[in-house]
């Protein structure tokens, strides 16, 4: 049975952290339309704190270990509103994870349906605020859906890129009711929500680490 | 853009370490970031603690002292602090009496608080959460995040710091914050945008003669953008939103010790009225001087006597700012006898003492 | 131009009533302006007073009040108040021990001031004026109108204002605040230039990557442009300008009581040295952000000890200001016994209060 | 033999008024250069004070009583360092008139040279050193010049303005020694001093209410 190694996550953190880099003005950019611009530079910090850590990452003994330790070093580093948000979604991505040396698609659908839970509790948003779980809950559906299907883990990784996407699309013409952005009341509509494009850019990075 | 800073990175930890080295009333902690008070508390003493992005100096390291804050937990400008942050400042000043922390109503602080509380009170700390949500420009609760935290905070700290000092404890303390944030109601505006380090350029654009109503305190695009006008016009504007407000009802989390879980709770903000009598502060966001906050202060008091609304006390000056920015806010917290006797207590904290 | 005022034309009354109404410790004059205290002093206690151009708030306005100074005369913006105004305000505050005018030495400002003390010595009422030359950045008096006077000014006024509530008589007034400008010395630096209201316009331009060292408090143009640069930079050319200062010698006019006119008396400022203990003051231009400021303070800090210079007091904030430049200035003042107990006394005022 | 009348120095006071408007932004430009920014400002208020007193300065019994209101009033509204000067200047020039109801041209170079000398003793300048005594002083030798002569009134004045405005532009190349512009040092030569060129001002003024 086909599965994601460790060293796979491994790489999925540090691509993720290079697409951090290198759209951190980007999601700013996106961040000062409709929020406090400062979007890019809490993911860029947060995610140069997990390579910092990244050795140590390495050493985990399991999934569950690697995932819990990324949620940590998230928490702790990023703050503001994706800080709790994105370190609950890892920190409870890992609960449902116990001594996996890798993990199978089933493994990570259910992973990420916890995580979604969490920032679903956390954050007290669901789909269509305009936030993360405007792409975070498409790709869970997806997963769900492709774990039914039995398709392969890059299948099933392909259809959660192209569902961000979309999702991250759709936030364009929201109203936003929750985070900042909801401050703005019409004024939020047409653009886009600079949490969906980071979820979307996670997202991303994850299939490409696999493939 | 000119800031009198080193390296972007650095500017919450030097800024922090010139405090130190200017308050000998205060010590810092760089890892993580935290300003406490030097002397010791009285035993038994709720610590009372707040925190929130950097960026709005004085606030909140500037009232760490004597008869206000323990404690003050700095995040990155304009963002949240992290729940380690305010786990290790608890545990550092917490001295038996159980720890409140005082949170503006950003989803930001507000997850960040809430994590570190339920850490806390798992390891058996009492903690308690009080969110500030006094910015009327944010019109509802249903369809926002609720109203944003702003002036109503420094009131409050300097409040229920005092309460904590002559020894009310958690519950009293909480209950009197609640009631600070039920009272309190403010309004801001910006004449220019103002400028994050790490961007190095405006949050927002706005013309030579265009003004911004409804700021925030985050260099946030407000809820609606006029000509510019005299001061006494944007007084008016100010000070109507705020007395044209109605009744405000939502709902606030707060931590159930029964429960050991997050609760609901409703409060509602009454509308001012005639025969009130208000503590209010007029603040700078960062670069107006203090000559045009007096000329706003001064339309202020004007219209207040036609209201029947008595200004019993007053700040005028940069109290919670946003950077550089130019513009101002009003704040105004219904008073009663209690809140009064605090808020004249003594204070000595690096930018708010007296005696 | 973006302000927060009403007729270019009101500016100044305008603030006046503002702060009128935000302190009842304070009372105001319209015609002539000026600012006194509202309670009554000790019979025999010199009047302190102090004036200048307006756009330096909180000075002096806000300094006015126990411990500090009785009276303040307000000028137009940037522009020395005029002999009436500091006459009709000398009559009205006077109490039966003199007066003393502070005097920041400005060509307008101390034309001003004399004519004032002539008219008050004149009906023999005992006037005394004293200068503060504290700028180094002012090279020499032989080819300029000597220093100017900037951020010793605000410590002066706390000091002889102190003296004076505890009874000095105003000879030992006089050569208190001689002693204290004696000891003193400023420099300053500019971000940006100011706007005056009724100019409407930067009073000077400047590139987004250059900065004017040795800039007073006028907006008018520094010594030299350099490059902008960093916050430890900028602190280092200014302290450095302050410890290479020589021996200053200048000669300043006094009252002579016997000759009944004007004396030029010899003043020295000794350069500073190893083991001097000092009140530091880091300023800021108006529209500094506080957390810039305490950047400042950290390396002034970090430079004074490895001079083995102590800063035995200090203030961060934005004191003496140029309306709404971006800027600092260092002022640091040799302390000792007799300046710091009387630093330490209680003030009560608008702009500084401490017990 | 040819007189001022008091009518002539209202209206010269008038005039001079009427150029402190029109001249307001070029005084304050040429002071923004060199010095504050409010010369232009000062001196148009203080001289809209003056018209403010005008029918009570026009009661006035004598040249002597004009010149004292006329100076009491720029002292008490000019402020800076040009109010104590221009006050002093007119003050002065009072001070040598005894009843006069009309000027020689013999009391009006007494009645400048007298100012002259209470605006150097109060400003502790002298010629030289860009200020408004770069004006004043040679407007007061030619004065002098022209009494012993015996020229006009008419000749007379026409030859002050002719100095003045020599005086005026001799500011230009001179380095500052006294007032806000000697802080520039080498900075302050290349620029025409405010307070000569209201001077001049002053002087055209008088030339032209007397022609
Ligand atoms: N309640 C919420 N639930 C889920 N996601 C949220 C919520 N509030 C905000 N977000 C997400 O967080 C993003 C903003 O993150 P960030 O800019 O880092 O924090 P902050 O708003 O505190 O500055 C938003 O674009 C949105 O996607
Ligand atoms: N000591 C002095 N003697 C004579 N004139 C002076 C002296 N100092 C300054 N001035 C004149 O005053 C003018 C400036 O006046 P103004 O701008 O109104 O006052 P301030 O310099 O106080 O702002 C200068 O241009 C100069 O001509
Ligand atoms: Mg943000
Ligand atoms: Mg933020
Ligand atoms: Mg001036
Ligand atoms: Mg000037």
């Amino acid at each position: 049975m086909e599965t994601i190694k460790l060293s796979q996550l491994i790489t999925w953190l540090e691509k993720t952290a290079k697409y951090m880099q290198e759209n951190k003005e980007y999601l700013t950019e996106l961040d000062s339309a409709i929020g406090d611009a400062d979007h890019g530079f809490n993911m860029e910090r947060g995610f140069n704190k997990v390579i910092g850590k990244i050795e140590e990452l390495k050493q985990s003994e399991d999934a569950a270990a690697l995932l819990k330790g990324t949620g940590m070093t998230l928490i702790s580093s990023i703050g503001g509103a994706s800080g709790p948000l994105y370190g609950t979604f890892f920190l409870q991505a890992s609960m449902v994870l116990k001594g996996n040396k890798e993990l199978t698609l089933e493994d990570l659908k259910a992973s990420f349906e916890n995580g979604l839970k969490g920032v679903k509790s956390r954050g007290r948003a669901s789909l269509g605020e305009k936030t993360m779980i405007d792409v975070l809950e498409p790709v869970v559906t997806s997963l769900v859906t492709s774990t039914e299907k039995g398709l392969t883990i890059n299948e099933a990784l392909e259809n959660t890129v192209n569902v961000a996407e979309t999702g991250m699309k759709s936030t364009i013409n929201m109203l936003a009711t929750k985070g900042r952005a909801s401050y703005l009341g019409e004024r939020s509509v047409g653009h886009q929500d600079p949490g969906a494009t980071s979820s979307y850019l996670i997202l991303k990075a994850l299939k490409e680490s696999i493939n | 853009m000119k800031k009198l800073i080193n390296k972007v990175e650095d500017v919450i930890t030097e800024q922090m370490e010139g405090m130190a080295a200017a308050h000998t009333n205060i010590k810092i902690n760089l890892d993580p970031k935290y300003v406490w008070r030097s002397e010791e508390t009285k035993k038994g003493k709720v610590a009372i603690i707040s925190g929130g992005g950097s960026g709005h100096e004085p606030m909140h390291a500037g009232f760490v002292g004597f008869g206000m804050l323990d404690a003050a937990c700095p995040g990155e400008v304009f963002t949240s602090p992290t729940p380690d942050q305010m786990y290790e400042c608890a545990k550092k000043v917490e001295n038996g009496g159980g720890v409140l922390f005082l949170v503006k109503n950003y989803t930001g602080d507000v997850m960040n608080f809430e994590m570190a509380a339920e850490m806390l009170n798992g390891e058996g700390i009492k903690t308690q959460n009080i969110l500030i949500d006094d910015d009327v420009a944010v019109k509802d609760s249903l369809y926002t995040a609720g109203r944003r935290g702003v002036g109503t905070t420094v009131i409050m700290e300097k409040i229920v710091g005092a309460a904590a000092e002559a020894g009310y404890n958690l519950e009293q303390c909480a209950a009197l914050a609640e009631k600070v944030n039920s009272r309190g109601r403010s309004m801001g505006m910006a004449l220019t945008s103002c400028i994050v380090p790490a961007a190095g350029k405006p949050n927002f654009d706005i013309a030579e003669d265009e003004i911004e109503i409804g700021v925030g305190i985050h260099g946030e695009p407000g809820r609606k953008r006029i000509p510019h006008t005299t001061a006494d016009e944007i007084t008016s504007i100010l000070v109507d939103a705020i007395f044209d407000d109605k009744d405000y009802s939502r709902l606030l989390r707060e931590w159930d010790f029964n429960t050991n879980g997050w609760e609901e709770k409703e409060m509602v903000s009454k509308a001012f009225a005639s025969g009130d009598k208000m503590i209010a502060l007029v603040n700078g966001l960062g670069s107006t001087p203090l000559s045009e906050l007096y000329c706003v202060y001064r339309k202020l008091d004007e219209i207040c006597k036609t209201k029947n609304v008595e200004l019993s006390r007053n700040l005028v000056g940069s109290y919670i700012t946003a950077l550089d920015m130019q513009g101002c806010s009003i704040t105004l917290v219904r008073a009663d006898e209690e809140i009064l006797k605090f808020w004249d207590a003594t204070v000595n904290t690096p930018a708010l003492h007296w005696a």
